[in-house]
């Protein structure tokens, strides 16, 4: 965080039945309405039944790289959210619960407390208990001397499809916390702090920042299955796509789901999946299906830890080995990996741009921190923001006849023929083929076809150039960090940390994974770092062994050691962790040097 | 979708050979296959659609190297998936005529559960199954419609599976058109195949087309002896008759030629159709995306 | 090859309805029957309908490392398989073939030529010009004077199931044919040479040997999808399982052919499948299942050119990734690549002891040239072989209660319970879990539960060291050579051609691939090479690639630079192409050198 | 098979709570599969095996989590794969009872394909589907048998694809037993299960099992209030007179509770049976490996 940034995280928490995801919903979007930068984070149980949930929202004047460590304030829903949390609060932090009867042992001396009854203010002001919820959010609001229109008219919205009366109860509720929490704003005032400015936000889950990327880039066709934690890509979908002309159709499984976006990518409309690791696993020969027949579709894999079932709801990324070799045979393909929620939406659509521009399938790789998480970004500018959109083949001005699979000089693709267009007729497969598409086996034919494939992933490359995020504190050093995906930006916090400590870092952070970033990596290794983190969330240090065998070389002759920080707990780094990681190392040679 | 321009349609009538491409089949010498050839190059001339906007969609075994063979767009697929990869073709998009040609094991071994959803879905699609009641393309192996007892390369004393029908097994998942006919009655295809290609909805079509490599005993000959016209009164709306027909010729071991069911239901394209309507409707007139994202402001 | 050692290499040609397989096979039982070593290749046409059809068997008096060059001897049915051949055939080879009405002029000069007229033969000896390849086998058999006898013999078990009749027939044709080329003995004189020994040895192609190996080891359940080139694996078994009490099921597709072994597997039944690249594709999900839940289970991937469909008759060598990496998440697994027919039976066996002994997924590399190759192996001592039996869990000496996934010491397993086995009940799965196999999310839990698998890894890596075949020529030198499957015999025939020019290699050539063999390896990069040739067939370099992934550090200590020779033309690579390989890069390096 | 020594059987009668697990289940309070687990547990009782002699595999779903609740051998396989798992080790272990479990979507979408295969083999297990018309463990998106025109998290607007009717697939595809019960009637539950648990073949036993969080239209009343039990005179051995019933129960919107369909078929295993006598007879006895591998000498 720069010096003049601020933030404040708060956790609600509460029983299953509780609403807390409610509370936690409609104080982001109160926050991102008011010009705040907002980072969320929830836990969702491993089964369906009730258990504790958890929703965090940490607001900011400035963008926020991760969720924050322990919750500044904490809105607890029953004794068990004090009990789960005390342990770990910071000093003077504020904890805003409901009474107890009696007193609550479990709260620490160095915490600040606030008693309210939230039940008895929502039987009173909605004439019902269920609005507990939003009377504590009420509360909190009025705390902080958040703007009290903005917040009602977002209870408005969020109670919308329940109807008028449900809504204005909570209104009500809203209003009974409200006035309560006003009352007692000196706890809250000296941790107060105006936005940045005052434009009105999105808020995003990563889930649904992927859904209106692939909406804004011009996917009119989806498929797929569900499966956590990617569903809500295809069920926001299948609320919005009709109204463009496009379908959502919920195939039979992940194999009819990519095999359907494939056919409608045959068609000339952009086409997408989404799924997680199982759904990825069984996509593998479809996959390789897209590749030799150079269809463009985009199949979104939003991780979580496998392997098998593994933990469904649970955060890893373990799947980009799949994603980058996953088929029998050699294909080109295209891995790209968001970092951040608004990520999820601009390389989205860069998803979508690449695989038709290049006529190749192209993995989005999200996480499940990532998906579930809500952000605020950036309004997106429809003036600025670059739509690739295919010109196919015409039978008027040629060349002719077409030739659907030719050699080209710098190894692009030509504008394909899809049905409809005449004299464009050709046939596409999983075969070994010619230029026109006809089935060849003969060596020579093969081998050239082979080389024009491989091509691909150059031009890919080359196209790519000059794009991948470099962090450089312009000093000199020797320390180096690479990451990708949702560690990524906790990794630039952690080393933005370090150096108001003393240790500079330069960092690559490509979100172009496969064909690997050549150029920036190869600069990057020759830019003086001699060891190299890599912080991901699996066992095998999957991307650090990509790096090690496609820049053997560089690595060698620059005398760089890779220090892989890894982690497969299910959760999602923490800066802490990774700074932990980078001590550790440290220490250990440091140790072995003065020994 | 109607995003897509689909070019300017050629207008002239077909002629003869309009549908046949310039590769000359690799078949076998023999192979009923190139009878059902034949017979859908006829029925697409009567049909009358323009070559462009016709696309077959196959799977992986000797029938499904059908595109390669005509002139029309074409797409042959993985073992299995012919039906998917249509659906989503003819899904995205409808101005086009989508044909699925295949063999037994693509439709209902591996392709089994693509088989069933196409059917409940009624799909707008005309699916030609090459029945030849083997594996023709991996040398001889066991079918899922081999009889039971059958010696293949795969089961050398016999299979021990009972078999699946395909018109049964499309009757009873929902197609709403299912026909039989077989590749020594060239005309009979013809027709068959014509009326599929005019039928709104999936429209199944088994054709008994002889293997005379891998299955010789059951030859143009055997199918000829046990094939059997349609009884003069059959009334191929009525469902139940539909069903009873089949489970006769189960018994009785033979096999109806004709159209076994025929009826009138909204396609998958029809409903989905419905549903935009309502979205519609819901936004009150054709969104844009700028309009959508608002919404999380 | 040793200088010792003869090899004779004969082609066999004709059109597909000549029955040049049938002939091929004859020829090659009767040496194999007599105590020659035999290699064969034959080629397969993409497409069922008909064509030229090639045979070719070499046969030597020691094992042969690969099919030869171009042949000493063709036979040829046809017109077309002279015009073919004629270019090619070295100085003094034989070419015996039909009449062809007038003189031939496709026959070179520098050949030697027989004519014979096989039809005439055919319909004299056996009254059907069917039998006419039988005659000229016959022919062939009588010019190298081999045994009449041994060869009637084979002829009737050739045709003991089309009946008696048909059998004596080609008795005849044969004898027919035996008796003029005996006339011509002398053509061949010079040429001839006896075997080694007198030993019968077994005559078997890469997929009858894998199932052969499979049903040694103990395999009693099957469950496959036909697949070119792999289905003779499951149609053999077919025939073989039932008559020891097992059974081979086809599957409805390769994802339930998986599924089925995985059920049986946790039955205790020791289960197999094989299939090919697509196959393997589709059964990545299932893999993963394997791997979580700790069940042996044995997947055969016949390679053959990909990606997708491909060239399913042609060789490769490219799903090396996909077996070591294939899968969301990350399992323990073993992938071992036999390089000989040999091996495809003793590589098996392997494959199953170690699926068992470690209770994990085992992937057997097989090619697409190795699977249909027929070649000579030694007949197996049953005393000799090793072949492991699980003990399962015993309710009566515990240990009380059954833990199925107890963390332990050296990373092994500890003896599972089977269904039947009172007290042993567990509860199996994909999601993760405790000791006990109940489902357990608790980060620590978790954490524990991926280091207990890949320490399984460790563990396997361990009991493999020192089985790696290591080639040293005894002499100092800079040039060392690692390859794998198919590639690889071909590759130390190579070397042991270019040995005898002055040229020492060091060579590693690695069964299993995945553990990859870290002692072995290690101490192979540490021998003093700094030039490592890999020749491989696939495009990407894929085992090279994983090599700089996991010995980065040594390849540098080292200073070795890794020289892929990379081929991907559908053909495996024969010794003169490999030659060129190394060639080419020291010529290279030469000129920069003197520059 | 044979080989694989399976420990000598407990004798001791089982007891109340022998099949139950030591966990507690996991669904919502008021979830359906509460009963077919209580049902289920019953049913064994009579059933009488004991429990090292039963596995119970499943795919994935909540009614997927089934084995975790049971006291016997179990496998949670992935997604669709229940009755492919189960297959094997049935073939495998004949003497093992094996008992399926899962829910519409995992035996109907993804596991469509080995549910088609299962049935026309006949293999002799017993699968008991919780049919609550929705995906629960996802969160309420629709189900292939949830009626069309539902709204669930994945149709908006209402399904557009007919639905699948899990007795009539089941019936069609080739299953020797074929009943429907219900959550809200236990004993009629554990009669069913225990039917076929005693049938031998596959037998298929649908549970309308509401979700009470996701599809909460499709409660316990809804069932009631819509099922029916058998005409008095039903004859389950007639076949035709199945399928008429269950077209009926869907033209008039009921489900009808009982055992539909009963015959009397070889089983896989049985057929692989008579197969193995082929194979050793041409062998003569039964034959060793070594005995095998010199016909390749
Ligand atoms: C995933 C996959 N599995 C297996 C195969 C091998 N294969 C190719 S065609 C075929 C079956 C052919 O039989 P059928 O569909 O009846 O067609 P036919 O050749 O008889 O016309 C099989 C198993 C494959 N190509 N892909
Ligand atoms: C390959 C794969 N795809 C998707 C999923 C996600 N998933 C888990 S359960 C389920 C469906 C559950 O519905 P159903 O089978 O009807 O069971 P219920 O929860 O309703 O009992 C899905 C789609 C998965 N685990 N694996
Ligand atoms: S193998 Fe059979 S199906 Fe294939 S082309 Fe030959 S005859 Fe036709
Ligand atoms: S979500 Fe539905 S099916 Fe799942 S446990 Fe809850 S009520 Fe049962
Ligand atoms: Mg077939
Ligand atoms: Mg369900």
């Amino acid at each position: 965080m720069s010096d003049s940034q601020q933030s404040l995280t708060i956790r609600f928490e509460g029983d299953s039945g509780d609403g807390i995801i409610s509370m936690g919903k409609l104080f982001s979007r109160v926050a991102a309405r008011l010009g705040y930068q907002v980072y969320t984070f929830s836990t969702f149980l491993a089964v369906v039944r009730g258990g504790q949930v958890t929703f965090q929202a940490r607001v900011s004047n400035a963008p926020l790289l991760s969720q924050g460590n322990e919750p500044d304030i904490l809105v607890a829903l029953n004794r068990q959210a004090v009990a789960d949390n005390a342990p770990k609060v910071p000093n003077g932090a504020l904890i805003i619960h409901p009474p107890f009867g009696g007193t609550c042992e479990e709260i620490p001396r160095h915490a600040r407390t606030l008693e309210v009854d939230f039940k008895e203010i929502a039987e009173g002001e909605a004439g019902t208990a269920r609005s507990k919820n939003i009377a504590a959010t009420g509360v909190l609001l009025g705390l902080l001397n958040l703007d009290l229109e903005t917040a009602e008219k977002s209870v408005d919205e969020l109670f919308a499809s329940k109807g008028a009366d449900v809504a204005e109860a909570n209104r009500n509720a809203l209003r009974g916390g409200y006035e309560e929490g006003q009352k007692h704003r000196q706890l809250l005032d000296d941790r107060f702090f105006p936005p940045a400015d005052t434009t009105a936000r999105l808020l995003l889950s990563g889930n649904e920042a992927v859904a209106l990327g692939a909406l804004t880039a011009g996917v009119r066709f989806f498929a797929g299955y569900p499966i956590t934690p990617a569903s809500e890509i295809m069920e926001w979908l299948a609320g919005q796509l009709p109204k463009v002309g496009g379908l959502m159709i919920q195939a039979e499984d992940e194999i009819a789901s990519l095999a359907m976006c494939i056919g409608a990518a045959y068609g000339g409309v952009k086409s997408m999946t989404a799924t997680s690791g199982p759904g990825l696993s069984l996509m593998i020969e479809l996959l390789g299906l897209a590749g030799m027949a150079e269809l463009p579709v985009v199949v979104v894999d939003v991780q979580r830890a496998g392997p098998s079932t593994g933990m469904p709801t649970k955060e890893a990324q373990g799947d980009l080995v799949l994603a980058a070799y996953g088929s029998h045979g050699e294909i080109p393909r295209v891995v790209i990996a968001p970092q951040t929620v608004a990520d999820c939406f601009t390389q989205t659509i860069k998803a979508v741009n690449i695989a038709h521009k290049f006529q190749i399938p192209v993995i989005v790789l999200s996480s499940q921190s990532l998906s579930h998480r809500m952000q605020t970004i950036e309004p997106p500018d429809f003036e600025k923001l670059e739509i690739f959109e295919e010109k196919f083949w015409n039978p008027e001005t040629g060349p002719h006849p077409f030739k659907r699979y030719p050699e080209t000089e710098d190894g692009m693709p030509v504008p394909r023929a899809i049905p409809g267009i005449p004299q464009g007729m050709y046939r596409c497969g999983g075969l070994e083929h010619n230029e026109f598409g006809d089935p060849d086996f003969a060596p020579a034919m093969r081998s050239r076809m082979v080389a024009r494939r491989l091509k691909r992933m150059e031009a890919i490359a080359k196209a790519f150039r000059g794009t991948t995020f470099k962090y450089d504190s312009g000093a000199e050093t020797h320390l180096g960090l690479m990451s990708w995906g949702a560690t990524a930006p906790v990794a630039l916090e952690t080393i933005r940390e370090l150096e108001s400590e003393g240790l500079k870092f330069r960092a690559l952070l490509p979100h172009v994974l496969w064909p690997m970033p050549t150029v920036a990596i190869r600069s990057f290794l020759a830019s003086g770092i001699r060891t190299l983190f890599i912080p991901e969330l699996n066992a095998t240090a999957q991307f650090a062994e990509m790096l090690r065998a496609h820049f053997t070389k560089e690595l060698l002759e620059n005398n760089i050691e890779v220090v892989s920080i890894t982690k497969d707990d299910g959760l999602p780094f923490s800066p802490a962790e990774i700074r932990a990681g980078v001590f550790e190392y440290l220490n250990q040679r440091h140790q072995e040097v003065s020994k | 979708m109607s995003d897509v321009s689909a070019g300017a349609a050629a207008t002239a009538k077909p002629s003869k050979r309009t549908y046949r491409g310039s590769q000359r089949p690799t078949w076998c010498a023999g192979c009923g296959d190139y009878s059902v050839l034949a017979a859908l190059d006829k029925a697409l001339i009567s049909y009358g659609r323009p070559e462009e906007e016709i696309t077959v969609v196959s799977g992986i075994g000797c029938s499904s190297r059908f595109p390669f063979f005509m002139n029309t767009y074409g797409f042959h697929s993985v073992h299995g998936r012919a039906l998917a990869v249509a659906t989503g073709l003819k899904l995205a998009r409808p101005d086009i005529t989508v044909i699925a040609t295949g063999g037994d094991g693509d439709a209902l071994a591996i392709g089994g559960n693509h088989f069933f959803h196409a059917m409940r879905r009624n799909v707008d699609l005309t699916y030609i199954l090459m029945d030849n009641q083997i594996y023709g393309m991996t040398k001889g192996q066991a079918a899922p419609t081999s009889e039971l007892g059958m010696k293949t390369k795969s089961t050398p004393y016999g299979t021990f599976e009972p078999p699946v029908d395909p018109i049964w097994a499309a009757l009873t998942m929902g197609a709403t058109f299912v026909a039989q006919t077989a590749s020594h009655d060239p005309n009979h295809m013809t027709e068959m195949f014509l009326l599929g290609l005019q039928h709104r909805g999936m429209s199944f079509i088994n054709c008994l087309s002889p293997c005379v490599t891998f299955n010789a005993g059951m030859d143009r000959e055997y199918f000829k002896a046990h094939s059997r016209p349609l009884p003069e009164n059959y009334d191929p709306t009525d469902y139940e008759a539909a069903l009873k027909l089949v489970l006769q010729a189960r018994r009785e071991s033979f096999f109806p030629l004709g159209v076994i069911h025929v009826r009138h239901e909204p396609t998958l394209a029809e409903r989905i159709g419905e549903i935009r309507e309502i979205a519609l409707k819901k936004s009150a007139h054709r969104t844009s995306v700028e309009e959508i994202i608002r919404q999380f402001l």
